[in-house]
């Protein structure tokens, strides 16, 4: 009949009025000062690196061998090596970045640089506040300010975080039997003690 | 003494507004004016308690013929002025003469009419609506129905105008391409 | 419409041609509230109906496939999440098929059921956002597309835990996927489709039977069905008219020919038909989420043969298309062996079901552009590249 | 009771009171324009963020609540941006004209105020032609739209000030032809005459209002019809189409002048629902004999605010007409029904007066109704061409 589909509709947005009321699911907005969101655990936004203990510089995982500035699409990452060598944590005296910039205006936080890199030492961050008052300065993250500890990288991903330092427990903890047994016996020259090579995971 | 100032005000909105309606440059100003100079005339009305009358004029010549004449300028393209027409047109004198000729035939009958020669009727007589109803109804339906059907005859006039208009000026340029038959779509 | 002299006339650069009297001209985008993005359309009109429609675009040109072509294989992936940038995860899938078709790379079982599962939640979200966007280009002040974001918004906060962004998934790599579900999702997403019957419910109660709704899209924007053949419109606009066209049933591709679903299909051809064929289609993309959710096998996500870096395919080209909610997706590529292609090219729907707005549209007034252009549902992200 | 219900009578004598009796008409004239717009004012205030929540709410949101308590300060936040933004008037723009358009829309809306009964004896002048005058007002902001769509010298404007005065011209017709029944039963243009003949209850029980009657409903929805056409409202918003034509004659309007267009909308939008209020809702009259004790004005403003409120929900839920399609909902739709609607109040006149068969309500009621029904259906059928049957959609496997 003429016009039933009309007060059907109104019946409908009536129903959603009224259930606006009653049914507190109906009503998603999150007032975001004051109520925030906890951000899903896969969530990623700008690349940070990781480091192990609590000194950045000395526990920095980076070994600068460049992969994820060469994968980074944008280009957006930039790395110097730093020619002295301090060893990692499986004791193999390893490289690090004198200088790792990541320019957080160009990056688009698609995440190939964590994916890529064989040291688990880039990571994706949840921080989404990033505005600043200056266009270039403050826009270009360096080292320093990438640094975060594992502990962060544990709260903010925490399964993933899990599982890696399982991982590198375990190849440490290798290692280390090698390390041990080839001490052990160094005076049977004849077993030929293989080179333990840092077994990438 | 208040009403007076009431009233010498409305008579000059009227007057301003009826010589800015010929003078003005711009046209649609003119008719802006003019609906100016109605609605100063529907307060005067107003004013000497004729509401119907006032109303009537507010509601018919604000309302109705001031967008009348925007649409007829509109629609005419007299809007766009052609600048340096001259102001006061050649033929003015016979203009002036024809004025005053009419100025005289309605000036004279109204002074002379016997209504003018009692006291203006004071206050608001009984309903008034009521009488203005049943006269019209009553003793003078038939002009009341003759102008309704002249008006009606105007009216289809006009139209049955405008529509040869649009069929003579032929098809509009671009007639839908997809409609015409086999014609080869994509490529134009 | 007499040759290309005319076309000049409407060519902001060429001389101002004089329009005959009363013809007004009305330049109508790139910024317009209804042009779904930077979308130009030279309109001159007779009073209110169209006369001649000159669609202009490339303001959100980005040299996507010239970029595409600097790339590797891999560092291509994430800028086609921002091609049709409302459903990236299609976007993905496409490049990936062809990817996959140039390096003969498979796919495991489990990667080939997550990727319908993600696909047909975009479609789902796709097309509601498509039927709230028409309704707020006719006018209803946002009451529909508010209930179509509120759905939209619990598929999104699906992807973001899956693939870590709401929008810029990036999240399908060659032979597979790049993370498995993480624990309980597939509890949400079966909640969540097991919600949107009654969402679809409440959404038609609102909208089809209304009569202005009818009134408005009825015999508007008709598309003759050999027009739209020969046009090469694909997607809903082409099943709307009739045709039974639906690449999901036509190249079978990834795992659709496991599943039991119908095409919906119109005879019409008009903008009330295309609004129809997405509430159905919503319907029919439910139908394979409840099967493949109930049915996803367990294994591996990602082949192990594939390489995720430095991938040099073998001198060659390949084709890979896939039934994008807009329409068929195609990504062309040409690979000399190198790391990056020789030549990178996309198929997109918007772009090609745009072409044939004039002849929509001619004979119509102003306020069934914008409704037309609306029931196209376009992008301008896919439009200009 | 009844000095609740007299209150703002007895206040504007105390008033005048304190005032030497040379002045007194010119003092109880300024506190009646005074109290109106305090009053209608506020509520332009509160309904320009009612609107935006009600709004909200239907939509799954809370509407605006960050500027006072629960979002009640918006509308002195609106206000004073409005009051600050820039005045931008485009330089090939008719300056004078520009500056006019929403002066002459504004100011006539107030007057219509003047003949609305708001309470028992609270109408500010009694004309005898009240109802005429009110259309009379009503017509004025016809040229006030061309006037801005005009003054804009932009092609969207003129397009939305051509729809606008389609729309208001056509939609008048029904308008006045929806309230000549009303005057027909009452005898009288006077809303206080109308008002009255509304008084008093069938039985004990119903009250004598003219939404009751079968050609009061008909009347009631038809007015309500063209009362959202006549004030630019939801499914007839064209003159201002957002996603057509940018914002119709508003485009080229901002800051303190937009805000006077919008006061004017909402003024506009006030006055037609207190008419409706007063023709067909009883005016001030309470629906139920045992509810005479609450004031007059507060059941005026009661039925005010529910038709208010209708408004609103209907803005939420439907699109918006196209040109033709409104016209011809005009002409072809409402005028003819409305004509009819004059012989079913007649009929229904004459067999209440003559007393052929024993006064059966339900009689009379049936036939009135068929006068209108059938026709009714028969003409919507044919209007919007709509086939009667559903669409039907095939499926390839």
């Amino acid at each position: 009949m003429l016009g039933s589909g009309i007060i059907r509709g109104m019946i409908e947005t009536g129903r959603n009025f009224v259930g606006s009321y009653f049914v507190k699911d109906r009503l998603t907005t999150v007032q975001y000062p004051e109520e925030k969101l906890a951000p899903q655990e896969n969530a990623r936004t700008i690349p940070f690196l990781v480091y192990d203990g609590d000194d950045a510089a000395a526990g920095l995982r980076c070994t600068a061998c460049t992969i994820c500035e060469q994968e980074c699409p944008p280009k957006c990452i930039y790395i110097i090596k730093d020619k002295a060598k301090k060893p990692d944590f499986v004791g193999k005296m390893q490289l690090f970045p004198a200088v790792f910039d990541i320019d957080i205006s160009v990056c688009m936080s698609c995440g190939i640089c964590a994916e890529v890199c064989p040291f688990e030492s880039i990571k994706m961050d949840q921080v989404f506040t990033l505005s600043s008052d200056t266009r270039f300065g403050s826009l270009l993250l360096h080292k320093e300010q990438l640094a975060k500890s594992n502990d962060y990288f544990r709260k903010i991903h925490p399964t993933d975080a899990t599982a890696i330092d399982a991982e590198r427990a375990e190849t440490k903890s290798k290692a280390e039997a090698k390390a041990r047994a080839a001490a052990a016996a160094p005076a049977a020259p004849a077993v030929p003690a293989a080179p333990t090579k840092a077994v990438t995971p | 003494m208040p009403s007076d100032i009431t009233f010498y005000l409305l008579a000059a909105l009227t007057l301003a507004g009826a010589v800015a309606a010929m003078s003005l440059r711009n046209i649609v100003h003119c008719v802006l004016c003019a609906a100016g100079a109605f609605a100063g005339l529907a307060g005067i009305y107003l004013q000497l308690n004729a509401e119907f009358v006032g109303v009537a004029q507010l509601l018919v010549y604000v309302g109705a013929v001031a967008i009348l004449l925007v649409f007829t300028i509109l629609l005419t393209h007299g809007a766009d002025v052609k600048l340096g027409s001259a102001l006061i047109s050649s033929g003015w004198k016979t203009g002036l003469a024809i004025s005053a000729l009419v100025l005289v035939c309605l000036v004279v009958p109204v002074l002379t009419s016997p209504g003018l020669r009692h006291e203006a009727a004071s206050g608001v007589v009984a309903p008034m609506m009521q009488k203005i109803g049943e006269q019209l109804m009553g003793q003078c339906v038939l002009p009341l129905e003759t102008t309704g059907l002249l008006l009606t005859a105007a009216l289809l006039g006009a139209v049955v105008i405008a529509m040869n208009d649009k069929t003579a000026a032929g098809p509009k340029t671009g007639v839908p391409p997809n409609h015409e038959a086999g014609k080869e779509p994509g490529l134009r | 419409m007499n040759g290309l002299t005319d076309k000049t006339a409407l060519n902001p650069g060429a001389a101002r041609v004089t329009l005959d009297h009363d013809l007004l001209e009305v330049a109508m985008g790139p910024h317009h509230p209804s042009t779904h993005g930077v979308f130009r359309m030279n309109l001159v009109l007779d009073g209110e109906t169209v006369v001649r429609l000159k669609p202009v675009f490339g303001y959100l040109h980005r040299n996507h496939e010239k970029i595409g072509e600097s790339n590797n294989y891999l560092g291509s992936i994430p800028y086609t999440d921002r091609l049709d940038y409302i459903c990236s995860m299609t976007n993905n899938w496409a490049y990936v098929l062809s990817v996959e078709k140039l390096a003969g790379i498979s796919v495991p079982e489990r990667a080939e059921y997550i990727r319908v599962i993600v696909a047909e939640l975009t479609r789902l979200f796709n097309h509601t956002c498509q039927v709230g966007f028409l309704l707020q280009d006719m006018g209803a002040l946002g009451t529909p597309l508010m209930y179509a974001f509120r759905e939209r918004e619990k598929i999104l906060d699906l992807f973001e835990s899956l693939s870590g962004a709401r929008m810029m998934h990036n999240y399908m790599r060659f032979g597979g996927c790049r993370c498995d579900f993480p624990a309980g999702w597939v509890e949400r997403a079966r909640s969540v489709v097991a919600h949107y019957p009654t969402f679809l419910d409440q959404f038609e109660a609102l909208l089809s039977g209304n009569e202005i709704l009818k009134v408005r899209t009825q015999k508007v924007g008709v598309l003759p069905a050999a027009l739209a053949i020969n046009a090469g419109i694909t997607g809903p606009m082409l099943r709307a008219s009739g045709v039974n066209y639906d690449i999901r049933k036509v190249d079978k591709y990834g795992v659709y020919d496991r599943f039991d679903f119908s095409v919906p299909m119109g005879e019409h051809g008009d903008v009330y038909d295309r609004y129809m064929m997405r509430i159905l289609e919503m319907r029919e993309t439910l139908k394979i989420l409840n099967q493949a959710i109930s049915t996803l096998p367990e294994g591996p996500i990602l082949d192990p043969k594939a390489k995720l870096r430095n991938l040099r395919p073998k001198a060659g080209e390949a084709y890979g298309r896939i039934e994008a909610p807009k329409g068929e997706l195609g990504f062309y590529l040409i690979s000399d062996g190198g790391p990056n292609p020789y030549r990178y090219r996309i198929r997109p729907p918007s772009l090609i079901n745009l072409t044939i707005l004039e002849d929509m549209c001619l004979g119509h007034t102003v306020a069934d552009v914008v409704v037309i252009l609306g029931s196209v549902d376009i992008v301008l992200g896919e439009v200009d590249r | 009771m009844s000095n609740l219900d007299q209150v703002f009578v007895t206040l504007l004598h105390w008033v005048v009171g304190l005032v030497p009796a040379s002045l007194q008409p010119w003092v109880s004239t300024l506190v009646i324009i005074l109290a109106i717009m305090t009053v209608f004012g506020t509520c332009f205030a509160l309904t320009t963020i009612l609107e935006r929540k009600i709004l909200g709410r239907m939509q799954n949101r809370y509407g605006p609540n960050r500027v006072g308590p629960c979002g009640l300060f918006q509308p002195v936040a609106d206000g004073i941006k409005m009051l600050t933004k820039e005045d931008i008037v485009p330089f090939s723009s008719d300056q004078v004209v520009h500056f006019l358009a929403p002066l002459v829309l504004t100011i006539p809306i107030w007057l219509a105020f003047a003949v609305i009964p708001f309470g028992r004896n609270m109408t500010a002048i009694d004309l005898n032609a009240g109802l005429l005058f009110f259309f009379a007002i009503g017509s004025a902001s016809e040229l006030a739209v061309f006037m801005a769509g005009w003054a804009g010298q932009n092609k969207y404007s003129l397009l939305g000030a051509m729809r606008a005065v389609a729309q208001m011209i056509s939609y008048e017709v029904p308008l006045v032809l929806a309230a000549v029944p009303v005057v027909m039963l009452a005898g009288s243009l006077s809303l206080n005459d109308i008002v009255q003949a509304q008084s008093g209850y069938i039985a004990g029980g119903l009250p004598r209002w003219n939404v009751l009657t079968p050609w009061g409903l008909a009347a009631f929805i038809m007015f309500l019809i063209a009362a959202t056409a006549e004030s630019n409202r939801s499914p007839f918003d064209l003159p201002e189409g957002e996603s057509e034509i940018i914002a119709g004659y508003l485009t080229e309007y901002s800051g303190f002048k937009y805000a006077l267009f919008f006061l004017g909308e909402y003024m506009g939008l006030f006055a037609i629902t207190s008419l409706a209020v007063t023709l067909f809702l009883g005016g001030w009259h309470a629906p139920l004999p045992v509810l005479e004790w609450l004031p007059s004005w507060f059941w005026f403003g009661l039925k005010f605010s529910a038709l208010i409120f209708g408004f609103i929900w209907i803005r939420a839920t439907l699109p918006r007409l196209r040109l033709d399609q409104m016209l011809s909902l005009a002409w072809k739709f409402l005028v003819p029904l409305a004509l009819l609607n004059l012989l079913a109040a007649a009929v229904w006149h004459w067999s209440g007066q003559c007393r052929l068969f024993p006064g059966s309500m339900a009689v009379r009621w049936l036939v009135c109704a068929a006068i209108l029904v059938f026709p009714g259906i028969r003409l919507g059928r044919s209007l919007n061409g709509l086939s009667a049957t559903p669409r039907q959609y095939r499926y390839a496997k």
